[in-house]
């Protein structure tokens, strides 16, 4: 059985998606933490820019996610300026034993359900313009798009009413 | 029709409404809008069963209350035989206890005394609705309606935390029992399609046994709850706690017995379930025996009238059990009279002595109060089935119902009760009015209660002496009047025969008996030979000569039941595994609650791990259907 | 036997899943956030898979939707956050326990 | 290209008068001085009158616009009725509550107003990543809510709490709709339905709904997904845990019938026994945790569980006359919920300092018109006849009954019997027993109005449901089930 190099890409890169991940997870400090996430977003807008077609989505994801987000997720860890003792978690083996065994639990029930999952994803590029996306966004889901502006709004709106210093 | 049953639901709603929203204005003149809230209807009820006399019946619907599809529940009145006795004997028994009110709760706050009448008018309303329902649903709101008021009033003086207590055991027994009555409405509604009385009946025969067992048997759980029956009579003693007219309006003469009406409005379903009917008859006379004996011990005055209620509820139910429905409800109507007299009088007795309660504290309170006491008389004397009083007729017409349908042991039980409820019934006459006062300070303070209490008093000692003649009417008497509805029961229980006249004599022989030995036992030790020698003479002078006998008898009969009672069964049965486990289940809702609590660790992350462990299992509980 | 459809979702389950476990096992409300960014990064990829299995561009306009609806809990997790940090002066959620139960 | 689209404004008419209205307040809020606070409130019931009306003007006018993505039907009218009536009555009793919290803001009623928006859409959707859109404008507008009062310590709890349950159970529920999509191509409701009936059920399918479904549980505070609604309700300002407790759950009961019809009744028997065993679950430790509360909130908090539990057994009886039970269920509850969580506002006076079941001692002495509103808000929690909640409940366990849940039905009737217990505990302390200090409790004229319209309707749906009934029952006439 030839090994497909795109597979080897998958690989490589699903690797580092849950490297990252795990990073994110047990990583004490907050911002090494939110860095590994950063790493992990990034990581996998190479995957949707080289394996899935993407180009767009991987920007937005850049963007948005590792741009915007990210960013003010640092800014927001800087700003509480935490001293090492408000980061510094004791480890409670119990509890992580039965995090664990719901998600081995959970992941169980899933992947016995592999045999179903038998879509073929040709990898590489070729996939669709952001006409093809938004065609979809400006008919299917036009009122989805129309109902993120309020979304928005009522999360702007919200932030300011529990964090603006004087209201 | 319509119009005039309609004005005896709505005119107690009506009081209750002022009295409710304008206490603040009718303050002590309530009872000016109470009294003739429940006044008007009872009047309005006579006129309905002189109309039903002549044969009329009435049996409509207002309005669709649920209008969906298969679906419908309507609200509508149903006047016939039965309902007709029972909103008659409801509205005259609590037009006096109104009137008795006036004078018990004079001492009451303004506001308070506003408060009471309403609550007293909104439970007639609840009661009328029950009584005059044509289908389930609004029974079930009479039911329940009556159950919330009762527990409001047994809960008035909350000041006293056993008042507030009882209250609330009331209500949550109460509860219990509906549960079962509320699942055997859906199972009604669900094998027959309907929820009115008319169509349920009527296709009543399509019910196969077991359903038909089933569906009655639930009902019949309500039926104890509220009738106070074993095992859920525990709330009725604690109900003493509340107004004395209340215990006697509510837990003596109405809400008690709508087990009894009910189990009676749906004999065509117990018609169909020969078990459940055997279940009803010995649950029954179980209760009675059993009640009867823990009367025998007490020395609280509301508490033995209480058992004595409970005791009674029980015959009632061994008649409708035996299939002598009538005979059930007329006792029921005569206990309306004699069990809320004596509740009355009981009040007089309290309202004069200041509250107290202890029979031992009491004696030779005729002399004091002749009114109360002479009609307590009178209606001790009923509920003893000496004849012609009420209690005798209707009593007997139960006993004699059990014996020719071939309940022997149920029929055995029952006459041995009676035995037993004449002797503690003349016992606690003679601890209160006769004999030597044992408390002198208690004594020299009693007197007679004001009008507005006796005449209320000697009215229904009147109608406690004289409605079991109805027995006596023309066309089978009231019973021939109820079986129109009922149905006749076993041909074989007809009037006719000498078997009838054994059975009366011998149950007027116990009756008889019991009073005697009451006699002996409790004024023979402590002798006022000149009054008792003269009311008693022949009884006396009877029994004298037989002296050894009743030494016996008591050494071997009485000593053990009462010593059985106190420690076996008050003891042990009542308190322990009864109020125990009623009080264990709730004890036990608690301790569940509490440990529920601790899963409840404010921790955010426990909070995610179960919603992700419930996303599993609920996956597989989808998945394995 | 290339990859398909069971290694991505393979992939984004298990992405979820660290993300689900994060959240079970931290205790820095940040950190936790960052975990719940975590688990919707995952279902982003098994939506960016089926597109690219089906053929169908509709997967790629969801995760957009998804990214937009993550951002707006960032902006409001960020406010009550850092007004929880002010009132208890810590982002410890152990110090959420005023109410238990 | 533009073939597809079918835009109408009309169905939206209520949202974009909401939406308005949210930033008529917003700019007033801006321009206006301290003092003229609490007039926002009145302005957001008149934004709210003037969408019922446009509401109720779209009653028996169904309508699938915008793609098919979006609905107008009688149960998207009637519960958007529901919502605006909560809407009206939380503003009513939300300006003295908040004035006395120093938080009466502009930014207050206009997430609320947002909230409905989000509950609008949630309800209409026919297509789920618009449900999920709305769902999630309806959450963030939540947490931001539930924190709203920001300087106390409770609600910072509150709102952190019900962000990462309330995040991590969307996720769950987002996943979940991955997993339909990937085995059906689709998200549109009735799409999920025809490739069910075309191609059978899948595992993977029964996955993706029990993973949604476990968002809808969350969201109505079934048990075993119910944690958060104790320390949420017990934290968030009392208008707030009123709005919460009733206009959530009536939203995402609606959405849930509608999945369940729509989308995945050919599945039925598997989301049926899910719906039975949460129902049983919710019933049971919703009532017996309430037992041992001291705190009204979270009593009432642990009710709502459990009255969860009571609502999904009209749910398992998959039927018409089930899914309408539910709907005028869901209405009374919201009556009594929000006049119980009312008084608790009114009672529990800046800073809620006084929640605890005892701090209720003797109101009636001295507080008869509030003790006597709260009485029957809790005998119709208990299901007292002749109050809309015994009507609703016995409406949802005879159609249990009807569809043959004999032992569900049997299971909640018991408890229910068990719930009268704590709820007449409150009753007892108001009633019964002496007041332990004097009651300084600030009538708010607009909060006596409100509690007035809760009492009628609860009495009104008691007695003569039957317009409501029909109305609802109604509403499900072109359902399959």
């Amino acid at each position: 059985m030839m090994i497909n190099a795109w597979d080897v890409v998958f690989f490589f890169l699903a690797g580092l998606i849950l490297l990252s991940a795990l990073g994110v997870v047990f990583i004490r400090h907050p911002v090494y933490s939110a860095l590994s996430l950063l790493a992990n977003l990034c990581v996998t807008a190479i995957l949707y820019l080289s394996l899935m077609g993407a180009p767009f989505i991987a920007m937005v994801q850049i963007i948005v996610y590792a741009g915007a987000i990210m960013v003010f997720f640092l800014f927001v860890i800087m700003l509480m300026n935490l001293s090492k003792g408000e980061y510094q978690e004791r480890a409670v083996p119990w509890r992580l034993l039965l995090g664990l065994g719901a998600a081995a639990l959970f992941a169980f029930q899933i992947f016995i359900l592999a045999g179903e999952w038998r879509g073929v994803l040709s990898p590489g590029a070729g996939g669709f313009g952001v006409k093809a996306l938004s065609h979809f966004i400006f008919t299917r889901y036009i009122l989805a798009f129309e109902l993120v502006s309020v979304l928005i709004f009522v999360a702007a709106l919200g932030a300011v009413a529990l964090a603006k210093k004087k209201l | 029709m319509m119009v005039l049953i309609l004005a005896v639901v709505l005119i107690p709603l009506l009081g209750a409404t002022i009295n409710g929203l304008f206490c603040w204005f009718t303050k002590r003149k309530a009872h000016i809008i109470a009294v003739p809230a429940i006044a008007i209807p009872a009047i309005v009820s006579l006129i309905l069963l002189a109309r039903v006399l002549q044969g009329e019946r009435f049996d409509q619907v207002l309005y669709w209350w649920i209008p969906l599809g298969d679906f419908r529940v309507p609200i509508g009145f149903l006047l016939d035989e039965l309902s007709a006795i029972m909103i008659t004997t409801v509205t005259f028994v609590a037009t006096w206890i109104h009137v008795y009110s006036i004078g018990y709760m004079d001492h009451e706050t303004p506001r308070g005394y506003a408060k009471y009448f309403c609550y007293l008018n909104l439970f007639v309303f609840f009661m009328l609705t029950l009584c005059l329902a044509n289908n389930f649903l609004l029974m079930f709101v009479g039911w329940e309606g009556v159950g919330l008021c009762s527990y409001l009033l047994i809960g008035y003086w909350y000041e006293k935390a056993s008042a507030a207590n009882a209250g609330m055991k009331a209500f949550v027994v109460n509860r219990i029992g509906d549960f079962g009555f509320m699942i055997g409405l859906f199972l009604i509604y669900k094998h027959l399609g309907t929820l009115l009385f008319s169509q349920a009946f009527a296709s009543a025969e399509q019910l196969s046994v077991g359903v038909a067992t089933l569906i009655t048997l639930l009902l019949f759980t309500g039926a104890t709850g509220k009738s106070a029956q074993i095992p859920l009579y525990v709330w009725l003693p604690d109900a003493m706690e509340g107004p004395t007219p209340v215990s006697s309006l509510i837990h003596a003469a109405t809400m008690v017995t709508a087990g009894v009406y009910m189990v009676a409005r749906t004999h065509a379903l117990f018609n169909m379930a020969p078990l459940s009917m055997e279940v009803v008859a010995s649950i029954g006379a179980a209760t009675a025996l059993m009640a009867a004996t823990m009367a025998l011990v007490n020395n609280d005055l509301k508490r033995i009238l209480a058992y004595s209620t409970v005791s009674q509820l029980g015959y009632m139910f061994v008649g409708v059990g035996v299939g002598v429905y009538a005979a059930g409800i007329f006792h029921l109507f005569t206990h309306a009279f004699f069990k809320g007299l004596m509740f009355l009088t009981a009040g007089s007795v309290m309202h004069a002595l200041h509250g107290e309660l202890n029979l031992q504290k009491m004696g030779g309170l005729i002399k004091k109060m002749p009114i109360t006491g002479w009609t307590f008389v009178v209606g001790a004397l009923a509920i003893a089935g000496i004849p012609p009083l009420a209690g005798f007729w209707s009593k007997d017409e139960i006993l004699a119902g059990a014996f020719m349908g071939g309940h022997r042991i149920i029929w055995a039980v029952g006459t041995f009760t009676a035995f037993l409820t004449a002797f503690y019934m003349f016992r606690l006459i003679f601890l209160t009015f006769f004999g030597e006062p044992r408390e002198k300070h208690l004594y020299d303070h009693a007197h007679e209660s004001p009008p507005v209490m006796t005449i209320p008093l000697i009215v229904l000692a009147v109608g406690s002496a004289v409605v079991g003649l109805l027995a006596l009417a023309p066309h089978g008497g009231i019973v021939g009047f109820l079986n129109r509805t009922l149905g006749e029961a076993h041909e074989a229980a007809g009037h006719e025969g000498g078997l009838t006249y054994i059975l009366m004599v011998i149950s007027v022989a116990m009756g008889v008996a019991g009073v005697v030995l009451a006699y002996f036992m409790y004024m023979k030790r402590m002798p006022d030979p000149v009054a008792m020698a003269r009311n008693f003479r022949p009884v006396y002078t009877l029994l004298y000569n037989k002296y050894y006998v009743d030494e016996i008898y008591f050494a071997f009969i009485v000593n053990p039941v009462v010593g059985g009672s106190r420690y076996a069964l008050w003891k042990f049965v009542d308190v322990i595994i009864i109020d125990g486990a009623v009080n264990g289940v709730g004890r036990l809702c608690r301790l569940v609650g509490g440990g529920l609590r601790y899963i409840q660790t404010g921790f955010i992350p426990d909070y995610a791990w179960m919603i992700l462990v419930g996303a599993v299992v609920i996956y597989w509980i989808g998945r394995l259907f | 036997m290339g990859v398909g459809l069971f290694q991505y979702t393979v992939l984004s389950v298990l992405v979820f899943l660290l993300g689900a476990l994060g959240l079970m096992i931290r205790r820095n409300a940040i950190i936790m956030f960052l975990c719940m960014e975590l688990m919707l990064n995952g279902v982003n990829i098994l939506f960016m898979a089926l597109a690219r299995s089906k053929g169908s561009v509709e997967g790629q306009v969801i995760v957009l939707f998804v990214m937009a609806v993550a951002a707006a809990e960032a902006a409001i997790g960020m406010a009550i956050i850092t007004s929880f940090y002010r009132s208890r002066g810590g982002i410890g959620v152990d110090r959420a326990d005023l109410m238990k139960w | 290209m533009t073939g597809g689209i079918d835009i109408s404004i009309r169905p939206l008419l209520p949202v974009v008068v909401l939406t308005v209205t949210a930033v008529v307040v917003l700019f007033v809020d801006v321009f206006s001085p301290r003092e003229r606070e609490s007039h926002y409130g009145y302005l957001g019931v008149a934004g709210i009158a003037l969408a019922a009306w446009f509401a109720l003007g779209l009653w028996g006018k169904g309508s699938l616009t915008f793609t098919q993505t979006f609905i107008t039907d009688k149960l998207s009218v009637l519960t958007t009725l529901i919502y605006l009536l909560i809407a009206a009555l939380t503003f009513l009793f939300s300006p003295g509550y908040l004035h006395h919290e120093g938080r009466n803001l502009g930014e207050y009623y206009a997430l609320v107003l947002f909230a409905v928006v989000g509950l609008i859409f949630m309800t209409s959707a026919q297509h789920l990543i618009l449900f999920f859109v709305g769902l999630e404008v309806l959450s963030i507008a939540l947490y931001a809510l539930a924190g709203f009062v920001r300087q106390r310590d409770l609600c910072n709890e509150a709102a952190l709490k019900y962000l990462f349950l309330g995040g991590f159970s969307s996720s769950i529920l987002l996943l979940g709709l991955a997993f339909i999509y990937s085995v059906t191509d689709t998200l549109y409701l009735r799409g999920v339905a025809s490739y069910v009936v075309a191609h059978g059920a899948s595992s993977t399918l029964i996955l993706g709904m029990s993973l949604v479904m476990v968002g809808f549980f969350f969201k109505i505070s079934a048990a075993p997904f119910h944690a958060w609604a104790p320390d949420v309700y017990g934290g968030a300002p009392a208008p707030v845990a009123g709005f919460m407790a009733t206009a959530a759950k009536v939203a995402v009961f609606a959405v849930l019938l509608r999945f369940l019809d729509s989308a995945v009744f050919p599945l039925r028997s598997h989301w049926m026994a899910m719906v039975t065993v949460v129902s049983v679950l919710s019933m049971v430790i919703g009532n017996f945790a309430a037992l041992r509360q001291e705190n009204i909130k979270r009593m009432l908090a642990y009710s709502s569980i459990a009255h969860a539990g009571y609502a999904l057994v009209g749910v398992a009886a998959a039927s018409r006359q089930g899914g309408a039970a539910v709907v005028f269920y869901m209405l009374a509850y919201s009556l009594m919920n929000l006049g119980a969580f009312g008084v608790v506002a009114l009672v529990g006076r800046q800073g809620e300092g006084y929640v605890n079941i005892s701090d209720y001692a003797g109101l009636a002495a001295k507080r008869p018109v509030l003790a006597a509103a709260m009485a029957i808000c809790l005998f119709s929690l208990a299901g007292i006849p002749g109050t809309a909640g015994f009507m609703g409940k016995f409406y949802v366990f005879a159609s249990g009954v009807k569809a043959n849940q004999i032992p569900l039905v049997v299971i909640a009737v018991i408890n229910s019997a068990v719930a009268a217990y704590y709820y007449l505990r409150v009753v007892y302390m108001m009633y019964m027993e002496e007041p332990k200090e004097e009651y300084q409790i600030v009538f708010h004229p607009a909060a006596v109005f409100a509690l007035l319209v809760i009492v009628v309707g609860i009495f009104q749906l008691g007695i003569i449901p039957g317009g409501l009934l029909s109305a609802s029952y109604s509403s499900f006439a072109w359902f399959t089930f």
